[in-house]
């Protein structure tokens, strides 16, 4: 393991978080729920590519582990089952989120700006990628704004798994060996669990609502 | 083997529970793996007070209880346990009026052995990822709980009890991950650094205090979602009122409690590596503004199980505030107060049950009132529970919460206490006022007839109450030994 | 200073002698004045033995109370009297009671009296006692500032000691405090005796009597013991007013000598107040029963002032 | 088994627990659970009674060591009581009280037989009555604390016994809160206390004033006065107190009244005497200013009910006022350095609560048994009630003389004693503040006075002339135990009044404990027949010479009326009715109408409304129904409370519009915390 693929591996590493951010902001723009779910396989995929850098640089066998179970978890099955969700369901079509586009637009560089800020001092100690903190941090807060602005259940999953990548990209970024097995495995396996209980809800919810708008379930007040 | 007989017995029973058909063999299994899990608690205690307060460890640190962890454990195994006595009669009335098909109700008794599993793993891992993940098995097993019936009520209290729980707990990972990171700075020569909280509580000087602080204040958010503290509280009403009696009584009796055991972990550790103040003054503002945002809403709160949601906000937040405090008796009092609180919580929500199965509604205008009449045993036992939950001198929860105050007035905040003690009055006038109308009154025409005397049901309902007055008179020793013990842990005192 | 017999027995028999006389001479003088020949003065004593004389009829609805009222409020008024030094200056049972015993009972002859309009379920009996009750209470905070600015003034509320304490060499007589004082006893004596501007005592018009409304079902006996009492009562307060602001003649040692000139003295003060109260009669018609509130609460005014002043002024 | 007070006092509290405990567990067999309760209450209430009197005649300075009644829950919690003689007093009359009304309502609970469970009435009378007695005779924060909170709620569930009616159940509820405002005002006090000291016994925190700052003391005071305010019902903090004594049950009314109340007196002589050290001048004026308002407002509204029970509870308010007179007058003089004058001024207010409690415990007996008979508690339903029930009118008369302050009863004694303290305040300070006491004893003056004019309603209407309803003209006289009852307190009232020397010397070790002075050998002069204030030359008065002297000038009436009308009859005859037919009960005068003159005078305060709805057919001139409506504005509740309550609850409905169902929304309050915790982080 020479110095040079040390230096190689980090520009790589922070180029591929930097497309991830890229195509966490498409996510945002982008209306169809098709696009939006192969957009999260894609981003999901990038985090996978990441973690095998990283379990090439350190020989961290335990990483590329994480790198083979996000490949089929959430490039491959994921995206699967919500497609199918999404063709038994057959909604197609964001209409009109809270926000147009321009003003989310706007939202999501001011959080990308926060996360910077919030970031800054800690950049001594990433190893890898001078960026891959902050990205994670955008990638959560941007998740979040999603979750927030749109009313269709399933982008509100959809936007709910790519918080849980930002989230695996801190991981990674932050601690050199990645964390503990066992830890990773409990992890993945709850993401995948979880959403397969909302799978179950959605499809109640539809049977009981006729739609999908999240925001018709509001009869609960006070 | 105690830490992993006490995780095993639920699980087994969950498993069991898969397989067994008939509904007797159902509520068999569960109330007596529960009795076993009280059982081996109690075993617990009494090790952990025999070594002094010193830590049960086994699989190599993987599981650890100590003194706070011993009185979770206690905690929950009493509450479950007279979740499912009490879960005997009351599907067997919905199962007889047709509210729910017995396949469903099947799954409610796998689902509650495995909650309650999740919930004795928080308590017991000393791995903070592992904790977090535990977390995450109690919220799955409960929302599938909280949609339990059909009605598009509770499937929307369910969606937005998992996706308000996960955005929570991701925050809640973030948090983790960055206490896990702190712990890699300094340890850079050795190998993997151990995420077990014990070893990280010994490194806890040497942490990278900024990044410690942000992990504090991401773990706040996402567990505090999970405990309810106050902006974050907004599914709490929902999935506590939606979800079947049973359950909501443990949702509130003890699974806020176990997010705010969750918060407590990384306070300690905040406080060990950056001294007590950041996280305490945090605690004590978010719990103060849940005390006081409880108040309005029970003031003019229309269904009954929702006033008893925004009630258990309410006491939440004073423990959340009173740990905030630190002051040696307000913690003996926050740990004292949830002891009582687990206690008479259930014991409402299963009143708050057969008012709902008997009137069909739990809307205050709907019932109208004249409850003495028509259910003299459910009305006595919410009556009696009303006066312990606002604490009034029979029951322990006014020495609870009188402690909590003495305590912030020795410790010089007075004004906290002043606080606290405008928000109490806020709800107990709120509750006065709504189960006053609902108890009193003639009998109404529209009421439905007497409700029979069901024995079984009133003893079952009425159980953790006798225990409450008990224990609210006579304190055992051991049990404040242990009590103070967790206190000391908590403030580090040795 | 224990009480002994020989005096109270002395000043009863002056109470019960000497009362009717001075209703009657007020009536005499108040008829010359409006140039009417009036009855004669000893008339009240006729009154009361025709009345004692005469068969009592009681009303059907009447109880024990107003059988029983009659003999309250003659006795009360006697106790009443005994308390005030008429003749000599320590009054025959002035260890029994001071100024406030004095009200106290007098009001104790007072609530029976009402009691006793009301039994015989008539309206009159309890329009008399409303009224009555309420003017009595609108004069009660006036007569006992008054007595406050003269206890104060001597350090005692025993009537024998302010008087003693007047006697003394550097007492001036009407000095400002006790002229105000005087005044609003004055105008509290008119209430209380039921005298014109407030109650017009001869008159039958149910509009307008007070003291009469509530003696209208008496009849016989009681009346006389009724009107007998109210007579006591006037004597009473007058020789109160008369001895209070007025300590002359008043001899300290009981003799015979001192007897008999406390007596003249009391005559001639006496016969100056009631001069004064059938001058007011004279000149003032009865006011309307809601203005009498506005003359008592210049009596409260003029007590306050007297109170004030007995530091501000000296 | 030593008789020492100690044994009593456990004994009568253990007496009370079983009685509470008997009499759920008797809910089933009526006639048994009501001897049962009522039975023991009146027995410990004698023990009780041996209690105090054991001690305050012992006449021991200082007080008994506590003793533990029950092993403490906690380390810091004990349940452990003390005699000393301010809680000897209040003993004295909570046991007083409850022997009396123990009897009393062994014959008032058969009204509820197969209407209501006596077995709970005698719980929780008997429960209400140990928490009480718990209160009074604490040793600690804690006790005390438990005992006022349990005592708030025994209260509450006993006025809404008879729950059925909507005005009890409003009562009753507004009682609770308001209770409990002035339970969290007591804690917030001791806890003050309990700051400075550091230990929650009542023997640490004596004379704690003195190590507190001023700032801490002053509050401490307010908070203690509004709470033990509200308990016992001063003006502006009074409105429950109408409310809920009439609705409760009439044994529990008289107890509430006669005794629940007093418990605020109690707390604030505990407080200001024993705890607080010594007061600054405010202190004392703002007592008795509030004393004051309270007497004269409290006879006010009190004139203008036609409601029984409410009238008497406006008296509570009333006399309360000239208790506070008392101890106001008390704490001036404490300040003005006049301890003598402060022992005359604390035994008249101490002598006033036990007084008033004596007759306000006999009225409200007397209006239970008329309401009993009766079932209606309006006035103007009532009347000839005294030949149908000829012993409750005598003691309903007797309490009425006592109330009114006339001689020779209690009432006129301990207001004599007050009018002294008052009286001699005067000379005691030149500046502009001496004017308050002869101005509040011209208030005096014109309360009691009211307070008669008030009971002259009271009784006649509701006793005498005829009766105005079928119902009150088929009354029948009290069950024998009623009577019995209050005779007791008859008997009281009547002892009180003609032997106050043989009490005051009971008060001595109060005094000695709260002022270090002992007045009784001043007040009682030739050889104990006469009462006077400090020194004999500054008034005298004699309750029991005037009673002889009437007597014995009795034979002079009848002497008269032997010597001129001997051979004179007496005959019975209709009333003179201006030569109509008969006098009908309509022709009556009512309660509304006996009051109306005073409504006039004190218009500007009551605001009066009045209505006239004539219905004629044809011609103006006759009516066929006629429906006249007058009632007095009740200004506190409009202008303080009822804004209070909308405003709070409008509040409340804005911050209900947080929780408006929409995720996006509780989305945001997650992300908008955070994103606020991070920008906060960042700076």
């Amino acid at each position: 393991m020479n110095l040079p693929s040390i230096e190689i591996s980090s520009r790589l590493i922070t180029l591929l978080a930097t497309l991830m951010l890229m195509l966490q902001l498409l996510l945002v723009v982008q209306r169809m729920l098709i696009s939006n779910i192969r957009l999260f396989a894609l981003q999901s995929l990038l985090l996978a590519v990441i973690a095998a850098v990283v379990a090439y640089v350190y020989g961290a066998w335990h990483v590329l582990f994480v790198a083979v179970l996000t490949l089929l978890g959430k490039v491959i099955f994921l995206p699967w089952l919500l497609q199918r969700l999404v063709r038994r369901i057959k909604i197609e079509e964001e209409i009109h989120p809270f926000l147009g586009m321009p003003a989310s637009m706007l939202i999501c560089g001011a959080l990308t700006v926060l996360s910077y800020v919030v970031a800054r001092p800690f950049t001594s100690l990433a190893r890898l990628g001078n960026n891959t903190l902050p990205v994670a941090l955008a990638l959560l807060l941007t998740g979040l704004f999603l979750m927030i602005n749109r009313r269709k259940a399933i982008t509100q999953v959809l936007a709910l798994l790519t918080t849980e990548n930002g989230m695996m990209l801190a991981a990674i970024a932050l601690t050199t060996y990645g964390m503990p097995l066992v830890v990773e495995i409990g992890i993945f396996f709850d993401v995948v669990v979880a959403v397969m209980v909302l799978g179950i809800l959605v499809f109640r919810i539809r049977e009981s609502f006729d739609s999908m708008d999240v925001s018709k379930l509001n009869e609960l007040k006070g | 083997m105690l830490l992993t007989s006490i995780l095993l017995i639920p699980l087994v029973v969950a498993l069991l529970c898969l397989v067994a058909r008939q509904r007797i063999l159902l509520t068999a299994l569960n109330i007596s793996g529960f009795a076993i899990g009280l059982v081996l608690g109690l075993k617990l205690f009494r090790t952990v007070l025999a070594r002094e307060g010193a830590a049960v460890t086994e699989w190599g640190e993987f599981l650890r209880a100590d003194a706070l962890s011993a009185w979770m454990v206690l905690l929950i195994s009493v509450v479950s346990l007279a979740t499912a006595l009490y879960a005997v009669s009351y599907f067997r009335r919905d199962l007889a009026a047709g509210e729910v098909t017995a396949p469903r109700v099947r799954e409610f008794y796998v689902l509650t052995p495995l909650f309650a599993a999740g919930m004795l793993l928080v308590v017991l891992a000393n791995n903070l990822g592992v904790m977090w993940a535990a977390v995450e098995i109690t919220a799955l097993s409960s929302v599938l709980l909280v949609a339990l019936y059909n009605h598009t009520t509770s499937l929307e209290a369910a969606w937005k009890y998992i996706m308000l729980g996960s955005v929570g707990l991701v925050l809640a990972l973030f948090g983790t991950i960055f206490a896990y990171a702190a712990a890699v700075g300094p340890s850079a020569g050795m190998a993997l650094p151990s995420f077990n909280w014990s070893r990280l509580l010994e490194m806890a000087p040497q942490l990278d205090q900024k990044l410690v602080k942000l992990s504090f204040i991401f773990v706040l958010v996402g567990y505090g979602t999970k405990a309810g503290l106050a902006p974050m509280h907004t599914w709490l009403p929902d999935a506590h009122s939606e979800a079947p009696s049973p359950t909501s009584a443990m949702l509130s009796g003890v699974s806020l409690k176990i997010a705010v055991y969750a918060l407590l972990r990384f306070h300690i550790l905040s406080a060990a590596c950056l001294g007590g103040e950041f996280s305490q003054h945090l605690l004590l503002g978010f719990g103060l503004c849940s005390m006081a945002l409880a108040g309005p809403f029970i003031l003019t709160q229309k269904n009954l199980k929702r006033m008893l949601a925004y009630s258990s906000l309410e006491h939440v937040g004073l423990i959340c505030a009173a740990i905030g405090v630190n002051a040696p008796l307000t913690v003996l009092g926050a740990l004292l107060h949830m002891g009582y609180h687990a206690l008479t919580k259930p014991v409402l929500f299963f009143a708050a049950g057969n008012v709902q199965q008997h009137y069909h509604t739990l809307d205050f205008r709907r019932i109208g009132g004249g409850l003495a009449h028509s259910m003299p045993a459910t009305a006595l036992v919410l009556g009696v529970g009303a006066v312990a939950v606002s604490g009034l001198p029979p029951f322990g929860l006014f020495v609870s919460e009188l402690t909590i105050l003495a305590g912030g007035f020795a410790s010089g905040n007075a004004w906290v206490s002043g606080v606290m003690l405008a928000s109490l009055l806020l709800v107990f006038c709120g509750v006065l006022i709504k189960l006053a109308r609902l108890i009193l009154g003639p009998a109404r025409a529209a009421a439905p007839p007497r409700e029979p005397v069901a024995a079984g049901r009133t003893v079952a309902m009425s159980l953790p109450l006798a225990a409450l007055l008990l224990f609210s008179l006579w304190v055992p020793g051991s049990l404040l030994q242990l009590l103070e013990l967790a206190a000391n842990i908590i403030r580090r005192t040795p | 200073m224990n009480p002994d017999p020989l005096a109270v027995l002395a000043q009863t028999v002056l109470l019960i002698v000497l009362a009717p006389l001075l209703s009657g001479l007020i009536k005499n003088w108040k008829a010359k004045l409006q140039n009417r020949r009036g009855a004669r003065i000893w008339q009240p004593y006729l009154d009361f033995v025709k009345y004692l004389r005469k068969d009592m009829v009681i009303s059907e609805h009447a109880s024990w109370i107003f059988r029983v009222a009659p003999w309250v409020i003659f006795l009360t008024a006697l106790v009443a009297g005994l308390m005030v030094p008429l003749v000599t200056a320590q009054a025959p049972l002035g260890l029994f009671g001071g100024a406030l015993a004095v009200v106290g009972v007098l009001a104790l002859g007072r609530f029976f009296m009402a009691l006793g309009g009301l039994d015989p379920a008539t309206t009159f009996g309890g329009m008399g006692s409303s009224r009555e009750m309420t003017i009595a209470a609108l004069a009660e905070p006036a007569m006992m500032l008054a007595i406050f600015t003269v206890a104060t003034m001597a350090g005692s509320t025993n009537l024998g000691q302010i008087v003693l304490a007047e006697q003394e060499p550097g007492w001036k007589f009407l000095d400002a405090p006790h002229a105000l004082a005087f005044a609003a006893m004055f105008i509290v004596l008119l209430a209380e005796t039921g005298r014109i501007p407030v109650d017009n005592p001869s008159t039958h018009l149910e509009l307008t009597m007070i003291h009469e409304a509530m003696a209208l079902e008496y009849s016989g006996r009681s009346l006389a013991f009724v009107e007998w009492g109210a007579a006591i009562k006037q004597l009473v307060l007058m020789a109160l007013l008369a001895n209070l602001f007025f300590p002359l003649g008043l001899a300290p040692g009981v003799t015979l000598a001192s007897f008999g000139a406390g007596l003249a003295f009391l005559a001639a003060k006496l016969l100056v107040l009631a001069g004064a109260v059938v001058l007011v009669e004279f000149t003032n018609s009865k006011l309307r029963l809601f203005r009498v509130p506005d003359l008592l609460s210049a009596a409260f005014m003029l007590g306050t002032l007297a109170l004030v002043s007995t530091f501000l002024f000296r | 088994m030593n008789f020492s007070p100690e044994v009593f006092l456990s004994l009568s509290l253990w007496g009370y627990a079983l009685g509470a405990g008997g009499g759920l567990l008797l809910l089933r067999r009526e006639r048994l659970g009501n001897l049962l309760c009522f039975g023991v209450a009146a027995f410990s209430a004698l023990n009780g009674l041996l209690a105090a009197l054991l001690f305050l005649a012992g006449g021991a300075g200082a007080a008994t060591p506590g003793f533990e009644l029950f092993p403490a829950p906690l380390p810091y919690v004990h349940i452990s009581v003390r005699l000393d003689p301010l809680s000897a007093f209040f003993l004295l009359l909570v046991s007083l009280l409850t022997l009396a009304i123990g009897i009393y309502s062994l014959g008032y609970a058969r009204g509820y037989f197969g209407r209501k469970n006596v077995g709970v009435l005698g719980a929780l009378f008997n429960a209400l009555v140990l928490a009480t007695t718990l209160l009074v005779t604490a040793d600690n924060i804690w006790l005390f604390l438990i005992g006022w909170e349990l005592m708030a709620l025994a209260a509450y569930c006993l006025v809404s016994f008879e729950h059925e009616k909507a005005e009890t159940r409003q009562a009753g509820v507004l009682f609770f809160i308001m209770s409990h405002i002035d339970a969290v005002c007591i804690i917030i006090g001791f806890l003050l206390l309990y700051q400075a000291a550091g230990d929650y016994g009542f023997g640490s925190l004596h004379a704690i004033g003195a190590r507190m700052t001023p700032g801490r003391r002053d509050s401490a005071f307010l908070l203690f006065l509004v709470g033990f305010g509200i308990k016992a019902g001063v003006v502006p903090l009074h409105i429950w107190l109408p409310a809920a004594h009439p609705v409760a049950p009439s044994n529990v009314s008289a107890f509430m009244s006669g005794v629940v109340i007093k418990t605020g007196i109690y707390g604030l002589a505990r407080v200001t005497f024993d705890f607080l050290g010594a007061p600054p001048l405010w202190w004392g004026v703002t007592v008795l200013t509030v004393g004051t308002i309270s007497a004269v407002l409290g006879v006010l509204y009190a004139l203008m009910e036609h409601d029984l029970k409410r009238l008497l509870a406006y008296h509570s308010i009333e006399n309360i006022g000239i208790i506070l007179m008392g101890l106001g007058a008390a704490l001036i003089f404490l300040h003005t350095g006049h301890p003598l004058l402060a022992t005359l001024a604390l035994v008249a207010g101490l002598y006033h609560t036990i007084n008033h409690a004596v007759f306000k415990g006999l009225l409200f007996l007397g209006a239970g048994a008329v309401l009993h008979a009766t079932h209606t508690r309006n006035m103007e339903e009532m009347g000839g009630l005294i030949s149908r029930m000829p012993q409750t009118a005598l003691f309903f008369l007797i309490g009425a003389v006592a109330i009114s302050a006339l001689p020779p009863l209690n009432g006129f004694v301990s207001e004599w004693l007050t009018y002294q303290a008052l009286l001699q305040g005067f000379g005691t300070t030149d500046s502009l503040m001496r004017l308050i006491f002869p101005l509040s004893g011209a208030m005096l003056a014109l309360t009691s006075a009211l307070a008669a004019a008030c009971f002259v309603k009271a009784f006649g209407i509701t006793f005498l002339a005829q009766p105005r309803s079928e119902r009150a003209a088929q009354a029948h006289e009290a069950a024998p135990t009623m009577l019995v009852g209050m005779g007791l307190l008859a008997g009281a009232c009547i002892a009180l009044g003609l032997f106050p020397v043989l009490f005051v010397r009971l008060l001595d070790p109060l005094t000695q404990q709260l002022t270090g002075q002992q007045v009784s050998g001043q007040l009682s002069a030739a050889h104990g027949l006469v009462l006077t204030s400090l020194t004999e030359r500054s008034g005298t008065v004699s309750t029991l010479g005037l009673s002889l002297l009437g007597l014995c000038l009795l034979p002079i009436p009848f002497a008269l009326s032997w010597v001129f009308g001997r051979g004179t009859r007496v005959r019975v005859g209709p009333t003179w009715d201006c030569g109509q037919r008969t006098l009908t009960p309509r022709m009556e005068y009512t309660a509304t109408g006996f009051s109306k003159s005073i409504r006039m005078v004190f218009k500007a305060l009551f605001r009066p409304h009045r209505e006239v709805q004539r219905e004629y057919d044809f011609s103006p001139y006759f009516a066929k129904t006629l429906r006249f409506d007058s009632h007095v504005e009740e200004v506190f509740e409009q202008q303080i409370y009822r804004p209070v309550r909308v405003m709070i609850l409008r509040a409340s409905r804005r911050v209900r519009a947080l929780q408006a169902g929409s995720i996006h929304a509780y989305l945001l309050y997650i992300f908008g915390t955070l994103v606020l915790l991070l920008l906060l982080l960042a700076t």
